[in-house]
């Protein structure tokens, strides 16, 4: 084993590493650390240097370890990364196997009382009396435990010598106008940084400092991303059944709603109803988008299978709405707070019988934000459920990103016909191709014409929307809900290319993967495979998908499940290249690192 | 009075309520109960492009189609109209819904979606033709099966019956009614009650299956509803629009007065019965039971509760056809927002 | 147009058709035509002439149009024929279209009234006062419309010349031991007979023959037939929810168990259970299924929709049930009452999250039987969900069989650990793979030895059963799970092959369709086509569907469904051969038939 | 008394009845009930290889975790235990089957199977652990959620709540009780009852959550609960195999004794109560909710009532264990069947 000494040595030799590491707080959830660790992530932040942070933790409300990764890269790669180089281990549980999985030469800072410099010391150990200086900054015992937090900022924040002043004003941000919880904070990170000034000797590579790479960027979460989306698409009805880790999409759109879609007299344009389960959600989704609403509801796994006899109603019977998909490991109760996106494909399908439904794939949270405003625009042109499938990387971590846009299109409210255009008419068949797109005309209740009503049914019907059990009848609709899932193919968001030059070899990913992707194209450049790289973006597949498989002799599919169901799902759409599309899967429940796939496809490329 | 009259106050004839012929067996209740609900419509003068139409799966879920064929219908999937009823709420409040349900679709699968509507009070009319089997799939016994009553087959029912009306009424439900497709008069008049009530007003009206439910031994045939059957009070409606004559207020006991001024009168008949007395009511339900009673009329009133489109402060315009400026916020909202976020 | 002299001539010419036609009566559902239909059917059976009979009713009760076909074929065909030879046109609503769409040359057999003969020409008529008919049979007038279907059966009975006293036996059976009824039935039945001899001059082509291919054989409808398999597959807990078509499955079950599975004391060795729902009815049964019993539950493609969730825990917590989908026409409702094969994909993935359930696909009535008595096995001794997909044809038509074999293998009940195994083993844990066949051994509860509890859960769990949310563990559950998958190629019902001489190209079919492609393959020989033909049974697919793509140079997957489900499983378990798997689609809800498979190849062909 | 006892009359200590260590918030209510189940289990001397225990998903759903780790266990998915529990009391009778559900569990999603599991009264101990609010997911109010009472974030619930045991009485359930986590004396006294009771029992237990909702304004917080219960009455139980000591007889006002001879004495506090009159007790209940009361005790018992394993007519054996000849009826059987279909 390497000896403290020959690393500090070799470290000195190898000098200071600036802005391109991680650092990972472990804890006990329940514990208050969260505003601790969003303020040292923020003041990093602030200081100009990209940040992301990923929070893992329990399905569990209190005393089950946790663990905040704040990833610090100059170069903007804010996927997660797969070595910790400073471990702040705070969670006697898990500290002793946290130590150990650290890589050599890392940095541990820890209770003293841990002793952990006695599990390994090719690893740099800062050892804190926490305890003693809680005690010291409060007299109120219940007010420690969180203080503590607040003071390895404090100690993290000398060690990497990250601006007082910009954690100054994190806590501020964080605590904003509590001016009690302000001063409480910041003394407690006062006195862990004083304790460090005065008993730490810097012996670790490891340094903040201040750049311009993160002017006037957010840093915010999917779900109030996509919560956002909603609102500036002008969503009105909202149903859901709290779910991790999608319920914080609807938590946060009842505020943004709240403050933004109150009319002058106090009334809401809008109803947020919390459903008593996930087959009442999307039931009364599917009625409020059958009325005229623009309505969604939002879940994850469980939800999603609970949705499926709706699902099959909406495609059927062509009612637009909105469904999110927050989607965490399944199958089955599964690990509710990790993530995954493995129900890609029973998305795709969802209900009995011949179904196909659109499907967005957000690759980040401004992503979040354009697609729903796109998502609703979809399901009303094509009369029917589209699904968005973010998942709980996107949608619970922080991400470090751009503004977003005001959307300029206006609103696509479909083939929607009133009174007058009825009257012009003079003749309506609600299931009738009249356009040859596969979309037909639909009126909404209410509509004051005697040819408006219709009777809207799951069972058989024909164009004038009467029952009917007759084969040619039944053939024609299918064929026509084809029909019009092709043409969707020119209206969904159409993939991103990110492209090498003299490149072969092809990636293919979605969602959460972009980030690592990105990094490991990289990787894989240094290791001498130049790549190109496609970002599908959503179900059904559009031509510039298959063009860019035909244009690659090998297509490596990145993705976070176990079956390579997006893989499988561009081997049915072109069975002519199924052999050049390959499997590169990550699914044990943490986010995707760019390690991972660029050792997943070298290791193809030697076969 | 208006059950003469060949047009009503919006002009409009008995055959504009009417739809589509019904495929249902001759005689089947749930045709009575639709042919009751037409004359409701029609006299109380419902505008048929401002009611939406909604049930689950079903023979009785099929009626929608058999009535009112101006104005929209959903029939949606078995046991989940609940729920679509409460997004076809929330989307037009303005829409006076009539939902149509069967005691399978509404207390064997649609039990949780049923209690949880009564819990919201979505204003609409819940009517479920109760004919104690599933006739569509060919009469199996039901959630509202009575203990004891015989199937065709023979076979006894050996599962206490869930009472639709003392669970609505145990869930708080302002408006509970039960009535028989075999007493025209005593339906049509809780139908037009119903349609004037703010709330959720169920309907559980025992509706015979011909086919399946209506032999020696069932508790649902017209035979057994017709002997057992105990009203428990005379009903006269008087909608907001009419006159109040003379020969309503005769011997009358009870009145309740509804939103938009419409009235129901109550002659007593055995005894008296006051239908806002919550307690009462329960006891009475079980003690009918207990009796094997048929007990039919209005049997709970509250109209003080406040239906759900209230809870949510909508604007007065229907959310689903507001221009987008009211439901898309200005850029300057987004900044604001992206600011905090920096 | 040809008229009806010419083609007589032409008749004669050509002369008899001896038992190879088929007869189709239209009439209204609720009619009670559903016993003379059976009677016409097994007089013919009786005869040793092979039939078959197919209902196509409404999704209604009574009173809307209903077709009963008979296949009356000397070479055993007993697939849907797609052209009708014999009309008897009892429905005024129909009428006309079913004139109309007969093929020229037809017989047409109605009501004098309906004047079907002004219709068209070159159609045999032969037009009977069966009202008349019916009043001088009886006074009763609410009889007569009933006793009016037994007319047309001694009209049709004796213009085919079928042997009068099979049509006795077959009354006889049809309403068992009821004299009254039997005599009132036979009364007219002769009634009808008597008249069309002395009124009626046989001028057409069709006769039945007395042979001897059905000794010795049974007639049954699907469901019955998957009854019988269950109850002798020792079923003990069967939870239902009425639905079309699968109802009939649990209902005959009920009879059944209810006539042999009682004890002396009059005790039942099962309990059967009319759930509220389907959500609940597949839950009952995975409780039943964890806590030892041989459980299963049948349903049909909303019901499949509502258990989806359900069958993710069971997936993923290993829990044995059987569930039965008589499948019909989605999505959604639907058409109830029409056939299809399009859950199949749903069925293989269902519930969210990535999920491999094994699916069973019987491919006639003798298979509902052997394949419910396999399931049981299958789903203890994998310790999983088994789905036998059967459909409305199969599952609710009558057809011809040689009688079922008692099964010979003893019951599996799986890797399950009494108390004395725990006592000896002294260690047990639920998930871990003492094998290597990724199947683990399980306890019941109630089993009286310390070792023997653990504790079951649709979250996160490790191989003693404790909750975890470790990436490690996942993948390892994950993993086995497909292992597990894998093992199961080796277990499940092998594909059957029917090869002919020099066949380049394959077909690949399952389920119902089986008789149709046999039928087709005669058509495709003729046509100079030799075909091997080989019926897929299972899901996961065994190493016999992979050699049998291998060997062909084109590969026609025959299938119920619009989106070529099959031919796109089989794509991505060959991706090398994606290509020579062609498709041929029939999805108009009606059973497929010969014809049109051998147009869909031959078409194919040519190109 | 048992209480003090260090083994039972199994000769198990208290020890053999525990399970993993919770992982709830310190001070949960749920854990409060979890140490009141144990003991009652202990006291009764139960075999824990004859308990199976269930739950749905949630805070409360977890606890079957934190007893009787020699019992077999069964957490299911989310409002979906009640069908889970009819299954294993089918596929094995003999079980004894003790189910935990929270109030979302049971009230909001699990509704419906809440309702049919009653209706068929099946053998199982049923225990909600009431806190108004969804724990597991940070505190959104649930369908027991009071009207009127204040979320952590300050919003005011407007629906009024399911009140799980008047629901249980209008469903026909035959033992229904409603404790407090903070009072383990009553608690394990209604347990007690309840495991000795032979159809369904429900317990509907209030269970603050420290968490999301103990706040001030909560009214289902220790406090609130606290200052607001009204026992009906002090509980003695005396199980069969003990002793009937003159002190239980002190002063009692009502006994119920049970199927295996345990019996449990009501001694009135405020006024008398008698918990085998269904009328009353859905008026007690109805009056306590009007008054703000917090009313606990055994509120309805009704020991006449078949369980669903009698209906059934289930052979004595346990179906999951029965040999092959037992459920495989014999070739003759068959070949009797396919001669009767040739
Ligand atoms: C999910 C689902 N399960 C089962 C069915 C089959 N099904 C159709 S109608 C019906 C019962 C209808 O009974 P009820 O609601 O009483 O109506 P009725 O026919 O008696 O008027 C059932 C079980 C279905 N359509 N959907
Ligand atoms: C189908 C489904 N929907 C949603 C969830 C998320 N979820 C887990 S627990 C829970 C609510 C639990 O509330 P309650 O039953 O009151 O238990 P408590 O945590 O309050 O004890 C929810 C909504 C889930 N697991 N499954
Ligand atoms: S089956 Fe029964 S419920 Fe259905 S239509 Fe016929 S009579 Fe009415
Ligand atoms: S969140 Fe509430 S219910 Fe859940 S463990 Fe904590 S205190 Fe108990
Ligand atoms: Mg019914
Ligand atoms: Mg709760």
């Amino acid at each position: 084993m390497k000896t403290l000494a020959a690393d500090t040595a070799q470290k000195t030799e190898q000098g200071r590493i600036v802005n391109d590491f991680s650092i990972q707080v472990a804890t006990v959830n329940g514990s208050g650390s969260q505003s601790s660790n969003n303020v040292l992530m923020r003041s990093i932040f602030q200081m100009g240097v990209p940040v992301s942070g990923k929070n893992l933790f329990p399905s569990n409300i209190a005393g089950l370890p946790t663990w905040f990764t704040i990833r610090v890269n100059k170069d903007g790669w804010i996927a997660r990364k797969k070595e910790i180089d400073i471990l702040v281990a705070m969670n006697q549980q898990t500290a002793v196997e946290d130590v150990r999985s650290l890589p050599s030469g890392a940095v541990c800072i820890s209770p003293v009382e841990f002793n952990l410099n006695t599990v390994r010391d090719d690893v740099k150990h800062y050892q804190v009396p926490f305890a003693q200086l809680a005690n010291e900054t409060t007299d109120e015992v219940k007010l420690r435990k969180l203080l503590t937090n607040m003071i390895y900022v404090g100690v993290v924040g000398e060690l990497l010598s990250v601006d007082f002043k910009e954690v100054e004003k994190a806590i501020a941000t964080q605590f904003e106008g509590k001016k009690k919880a302000i001063d409480l904070n910041l003394n407690a990170v006062r006195k862990g940084r004083d304790w460090a000034k005065e008993h730490l000797k810097k012996e670790d590579r490891y340094f903040v400092e201040p750049m311009n790479q993160t002017q006037g960027k957010i840093i915010i979460d999917g779900n109030a991303a996509a919560a956002l989306g909603c609102m500036f698409a002008g969503v009105t009805v909202v149903t859901w059944y709290p779910i991790t880790p999608s319920s914080s999409l609807c938590e946060q759109l009842i505020d943004y709603m709240h403050e933004y879609r109150v009319d002058e007299t106090g009334k809401a344009t809008y109803a947020i109803v919390q459903a008593e389960d996930e087959l009442a959600a999307i039931g009364m989704a599917i009625g409020a988008g059958w009325a005229g609403a623009r309505s969604m509801t939002s879940t994850s796994g469980p939800g999603i299978s609970l949705m499926a006899e709706f699902a099959g109603l909406g495609y059927f019977s062509e009612i637009p709405v909105v469904v999110f998909d927050v989607s965490r490991v399944g199958p089955s109760t599964g690990l509710p707070t990790r993530t995954s996106q493995a129900d890609l494909l029973f998305l795709n399908v969802l209900s009995h019988g011949d179904t196909k439904h659109l499907v967005l794939l957000p690759g980040s949270v401004a992503e979040c934000f354009d697609f729903a405003v796109e998502a609703f625009d979809l399901s009303e042109r094509f009369q029917t459920p589209v699904f968005v499938m973010s998942d709980l990387d996107i949608g619970m971590n922080n991400w470090m990103s751009d503004p977003f846009k005001y959307p300029e299109k206006p609103l696509d409210r479909g083939k929607v016909l009133n009174a007058e255009q009825l009257e012009k008419l003079g003749k309506f068949e609600r299931y009738r191709d009249v356009d040859g797109d596969g979309i037909p005309y639909r009126t909404l209740p209410g509509t004051k014409h005697p040819l408006a009503a219709y009777f809207t049914r799951g069972s058989g019907h024909n164009e004038k929307a009467g029952y009917t059990e007759r084969p040619d009848d039944y053939v024609n609709l299918m064929d026509r809900l084809l029909k019009k899932y092709k043409t969707a193919e020119q209206y969904v968001p159409k993939p991103v290319l990110n492209s090498t030059k003299d490149a072969k070899v092809g990636i293919i990913a979605f969602g959460s993967s972009d980030f690592a992707v990105l990094e490991s194209q990289e990787q894989l450049q240094a290791a001498g495979l130049p790549t190109n790289y496609l970002r599908i973006r959503a179900l059904p597949f559009t031509d510039e998908v298959r063009k860019f498989i035909d244009q690659h002799e090998r297509v490596y599919v990145v993705e976070q499940d176990r079956d390579a169901q997006m893989r499988d799902l561009l081997r049915l759409d072109m069975p002519q290249h199924s052999m050049r599309l390959r499997s590169v899967r990550h699914y044990n429940g943490l986010p995707i690192d760019a390690r991972s796939i660029t050792d997943g496809i070298l290791e193809q490329e030697k076969k | 009075m208006a059950v003469e009259a060949k047009s009503n106050r919006l002009g409009l004839s008995l055959a504009d309520y009417k739809g589509a012929p019904s495929t249902l067996c001759d005689g089947c209740g749930h045709d009575a109960i639709t042919s009751q609900i037409i004359k409701a419509a029609f006299e109380l003068g419902l505008d048929p492009h401002s009611v939406a139409k909604l049930s689950g799966i079903g023979c009785s879920s099929k009626t929608p189609a058999y009535f009112m064929s101006q104005s929209h219908g959903f029939n949606a999937v078995h046991g989940r109209m609940p729920s679509v009823a409460t997004g076809v709420s929330m989307a037009n409040k303005t829409l006076k819904l009539v939902a149509v349900s069967g005691d399978g679709d509404t207390a064997s699968i649609g039990m949780g979606q049923f209690v949880h509507i009564l819990r919201r009070n979505i204003p609409m009319v819940y009517i479920v033709e109760n004919n104690g089997v599933y006739g569509l799939t060919k009469g199996q016994f039901s959630a509202t099966a009575d203990l004891g009553s015989k199937s065709k087959a023979g076979v006894v029912n050996d599962l206490p019956p869930v009472d639709l009306c003392g669970l609505a009424i145990e869930l708080g439900c302002g408006f509970v009614a039960r009535s028989f497709a075999g007493d025209p008069k005593q339906l049509v008049a809780l139908l037009k009650a119903a349609l004037s009530h703010e709330g959720t007003a169920l309907l559980d009206v025992i509706s015979p299956c011909v086919t399946f439910n209506n032999h020696e031994g069932s508790t649902k045939s017209y035979k057994y509803a017709r002997e057992h059957e105990v009203p428990l009070h005379d009903l006269g409606f008087v909608p907001f629009f009419e006159q109040l004559t003379a020969d309503y207020e005769a011997g009358k006991s009870h009145e309740v007065t509804f939103h938009d001024g419409s009235r129901i009168m109550l002659r007593k008949t055995a005894k008296d019965y006051d239908p806002s007395n919550r307690d009462l009511a329960v006891d009475t339900i079980h003690k009918s039971a207990r009796d094997h009673e048929f007990l039919t009329g209005l049997l709970y009133v509250d109209e003080k509760k406040p239906d759900f489109t209230k809870l949510v402060h909508l604007v007065d315009a229907p959310l689903a056809t507001l221009p987008q400026d009211k439901i898309r916020p200005p850029k300057s909202a987004l900044d604001e927002i992206m600011k905090s976020l920096m």
